[in-house]
């Protein structure tokens, strides 16, 4: 059994949804109460990564998270090192990845709260920023749970992106759905089946917690 | 035999050379190749559980000699072999004598490898490099592609300084822009086939086979960086 | 502060245009039928609707004039205002709601005592009744130290007696704050207790004849008149 | 350029959203609403094909779809035909890959949804099922754009299951995704690119929809 | 049909216990401080709150036993109920909202009139004021032929004038139904008024002298006792 591999795999997903919880919140916002030219085309960028096969999108960001890159080139006068085949690299990619299953719940819950909750939030005195952390969000729970299962889950069964840009370096960024699909070309099905087996306990455990933090949060 | 179709299951690293194949079949012998390509495991999950197909080219040895042994498959066939280059996209990569001095040059970082235990290829350039005696000193350096067309999304776009790739890469329209060694210390990719029981077409397929191994078809092979 | 108001705005069935203005520590009441405008003006006042054309000056500061194409935002006017359908945030308890923009969280402590809901403080807003929560959003306009109070009908779901007594603690609060307060309400006798200024306010124009009409035609408001201890009434129009 | 393979995709893409949505809705209706027991497993299954890599979806599929799987040996007995390889297989397929989209925003728009809205309808005399219609599927509008939205693109996307349930048969199974798949294993990246650019305006325009069809219904 | 109610509930601050019935054609009217437990009341004679023990008994028809563990659900009580907040569903317009469980749509224009917002039939319902929204929840509640019907606060949003000319309607309208009324309010005029029986409810209990101090306490009363053209006023406890 690949330990290594799951707990590569944890970690990543875990990282990734907590990036793409900050990151996307602000983006679904703007998408659900602001009117601006292209929003409609930003949106449809956004999730482009959906509709485009894994092998394409790895495709590109191994283009630009590559020496030649942009994001590469970047990384590289920073830290000296390079991103691709590196943790850091395959969060990258997970999180573009992810990111519309992440922005679409937020955006549905945001736009269906009361607005009479944030003219109330105004009148009180509060910024839009504030009314965005103290009054949105917290009467936003059920679509930011929606967010994160939905993004840490994909995370975990994201496969074909990890795969090109990470290179599949046993600790670093071999996953445990590289580790099945390696076992599936070995036909070493039974191996294949466990590993996949072992992810049935982590998603429901994470499922279990979000649901939990959910229903308190009930309103 | 007008308006005969036969059903082949094709490895994808053949996918150039077959869809080249199909028209001369076509036009030669009025029967209709129909290729579905995809990985050589996936084809073989696919057979195993009933797959349509009456021939199957695989990327290795093994698969159809165990279809074989499973009473699915007739006697597997060689229909071509491939051959293991050291490949790169800057061309001062190829400035040095031979791939092993060209591995050892300072600028060289990440170099990559078809994962050495799914692909054929991978486990060739493996005994290349043990051979040099270089297997171990590399580790570091080593990157996997997991199959041989992502190797070579590597090396093509830079993302790693050279890998170890299929001869057939060397001859699409990316692989002219680089360089390469031919990998002699590796052995030969033998890529062997074998004709489906469950096929209703055997007269068919024969006659595909027979083209196969015909002259035309060795051009073709060639011409795509097989033997 | 004193305030200085006027507003035309088109609505779908008449066309709103009125002008009016509160000195600190008085009281304008607003009242009128159901549908006729009032609420939108307590809107615009608050900032939250744009009217078509008017000015609203408070103090010396310029808080709306559509010519100089001057509009402060909510934020900025720091006023109390209790909506009409009394929205409280319901991820939060009474007391979390009260705090949620107060000055000085003891004060709201006192204000609770006051208003009667002391024991409700931990519920949230779904777990207690309609003139609970109305009661809770009165406090939480009142926790901030707005600069002018703007009451929407906020005791309309009130028994009489309680009705009464807030009516009585408004007046004492309102002796001692010094802003201006206007205030909604469909109660005459309530208008008649509180107002410093009487507001008629019928599909959007002031409408003297009405009140009249109303005072006349409901014997009660003759009594409630004698009621209230203090009737300076003014009609303004 | 492969039209046949885009016109599969569209057409994959637009049946799957379809019966999903028929399919999604009571299931999130009753992980909602009701409480019972096993209800966070039950949910955790729906939601594990997120968690799987395709691969490995697309190797039990095959099991469960071939002709010695439950599915297909069904099948077979009602239409004497095979399921694996043709269209229907590739759709049931990519249904049961995109279940958690369209089942998780649902759910969390429908938890959101004002209780006093239901008690009005129950008092109103309307039956469960006349509420879910009349009342919760309207007032759940944008959770349901959601959900087709994400469904939508996620099968024009989904690749790895359909590779392997469907094989590449033009004109039947091969959808676009297998088509770029096929560009880049004969590294003709330039053909890979081109059709991958076609996904776009299929993508943004299904996205145009959508959003209109919402902002219509926004309350 | 006459319906008899027994209830007893433990809320968080008092233990609710209250028994009364209410004959086809009269209406029982409930007053009381706010928090007393009027609406909890009506909720569980709708069914959607379930009483610790007690019985619902509508004409020969048992709604609720609890030895008996008989609970009828909202929907085979067909009852109409006014919610305090006037829920109306949000994605339909008023007319939309008043015939969506409707017997005959006709009736509905009729109501429409009656209630004075034939002319908002097409807006939604975040368009239009507190007091119309109100008024077309009772349409809504009134065009299913309900059995019984039950208004918490109906008028609450509503000005004296609108509030007297529908109170008058209201009264008519029971002339012609013949069916018990339960009605909540905090007008103690109106109450008066309409009411051929008076409950008040305070701490989830019926007190009568509360009844009494409040009349003897607000001199508007009295008034409000001579203005009620047909005083038949009968304490039940
Ligand atoms: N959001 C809105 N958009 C357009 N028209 C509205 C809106 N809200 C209310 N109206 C209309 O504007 C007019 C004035 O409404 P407003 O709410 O100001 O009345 P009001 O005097 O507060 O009534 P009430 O006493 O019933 O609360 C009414 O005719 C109403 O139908
Ligand atoms: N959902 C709830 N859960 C628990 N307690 C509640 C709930 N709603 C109300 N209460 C409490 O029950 C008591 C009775 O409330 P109820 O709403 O029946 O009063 P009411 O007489 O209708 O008051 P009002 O006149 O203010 O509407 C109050 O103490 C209130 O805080
Ligand atoms: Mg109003
Ligand atoms: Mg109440």
């Amino acid at each position: 059994m690949d330990f290594l591999a799951l707990y590569v795999t944890l970690k990543l997903a875990l990282v990734t949804t907590i990036f793409l919880m900050v990151i996307a919140a602000p983006v679904a916002y703007a998408l659900a109460y602001y009117r601006f030219a292209g929003k409609s085309f930003l949106e449809a960028l956004i999730y482009l990564p959906m509709a485009l096969p894994p092998t394409v999108i790895g495709f590109y960001l191994i283009i630009i998270m590559g020496p030649k890159g942009f994001i590469g080139k970047t990384w590289g006068m920073l830290t000296g090192g390079s991103l691709l085949f590196t943790f850091v690299g395959i969060t990258i990619a997970s999180i573009i990845y992810s990111i519309p299953f992440a922005v679409q719940p937020m955006k549905a819950a945001f736009s269906k709260l009361d607005r009479r909750l944030l003219e109330s939030a105004y009148v009180l005195g509060l910024s839009k920023r504030k009314t965005f952390f103290r009054v949105i969000i917290p009467n936003s729970v059920s679509g930011i749970a929606a967010a994160a299962i939905l993004v840490f889950l994909h995370s975990i069964g994201a496969f074909g992106v990890l795969l090109m840009v990470g290179g599949s370096i046993p600790g670093e960024t071999k996953v445990a759905s590289i580790a099945i699909y390696e076992a599936v070309e070995m036909m070493n099905y039974r191996a294949a089946g466990m590993i996949a087996l072992s992810l049935i306990p982590i998603s429901y455990a994470f499922l279990l917690l979000i649901n939990k933090l959910n229903e308190r949060n009930r309103i | 035999f007008a308006g005969e179709k036969i059903s082949v299951a094709v490895a994808a690293n053949f996918i150039s050379a077959f869809k080249e194949m199909a028209p001369d079949v076509k036009a030669k012998t009025k029967i209709k190749v129909e290729g579905t390509f995809s990985s050589t495991g996936n084809l073989y999950s696919q057979i195993t559980n009933g797959a349509p197909y009456d021939l199957f080219l695989s990327a290795d040895e093994e698969r159809p000699a165990k279809l074989n042994k499973d009473g699915l498959a007739e006697t597997p066939f060689v229909y071509a072999r491939g051959q293991v280059v050291l490949w790169s996209a800057n061309k001062d990569f190829c400035k040095a004598k031979t791939w092993q001095e060209a591995l050892k040059k300072k600028p060289v970082k990440k170099i990559a490898v078809t994962n050495t235990q799914t692909s054929p290829y991978g486990a060739a350039a493996k005994k290349a490099l043990e051979k040099a005696g270089m297997w171990d000193a590399l580790q570091s350096k080593l990157v996997n592609g997991e199959t041989i067309a992502q190797t070579f999304q590597y090396a093509s776009t830079s993302a790693v300084d050279a890998g170890f790739c299929a001869m057939s890469a060397t001859v699409s329209d990316e692989g002219k822009k680089g360089c390469f060694y031919v990998v002699r210390e590796a052995p030969e990719i033998i890529q062997s086939a074998c004709i489906l029981k469950r096929t209703t077409n055997r007269a068919a397929v024969q006659k595909f086979i027979e083209f196969l191994n015909s002259p035309a078809a060795k051009e073709i092979k060639v011409k795509y960086g097989y033997r | 502060m004193s305030i200085n108001v006027s507003f035309k705005k088109d609505l779908k069935y008449f066309d709103l245009d009125i002008s009016f203005s509160c000195a600190k520590k008085n009281m304008v009441v607003m009242i009128g039928p159901s549908g006729g405008g009032k609420t939108t003006i307590v809107r615009m006042l608050a900032g939250l609707e744009k009217p078509k054309e008017g000015k609203v000056v408070f103090g010396n500061e310029v808080w709306f004039d559509s010519l100089r194409h001057i509009n402060v935002p909510p934020q900025k006017r720091r006023l109390g205002y209790v909506f009409q359908d009394y929205t409280l945030f319901p991820h939060l308890n009474l007391y979390e709601n009260a705090t949620f923009a107060a000055v000085d969280k003891k004060e709201v402590d006192e204000l609770f005592e006051l208003f009667r809901i002391g024991h409700l403080k931990k519920r949230k807003p779904d777990m207690v009744s309609g003139g609970e929560r109305q009661r809770c959003a009165i406090c939480q306009a009142l926790a901030r130290h707005p600069r002018i109070l703007l009451l929407d009908e906020p005791f309309s779901a009130l028994d009489a007696i309680t009705r009464r007594g807030l009516r009585e603690e408004l007046k004492t609060l309102k002796g001692k704050m010094s802003f201006p307060i206007i205030y909604v309400t469909h109660d005459i006798a309530e208008a008649l207790y509180l107002a410093d200024e009487l507001l008629p306010v019928v599909e959007g124009k002031i409408d003297d004849q009405w009140l009249q009409r109303m005072i006349t035609r409901d014997p009660s408001t003759e009594v409630a008149l004698r009621a209230a201890r203090e009737p300076r009434l003014t009609l303004v129009y």
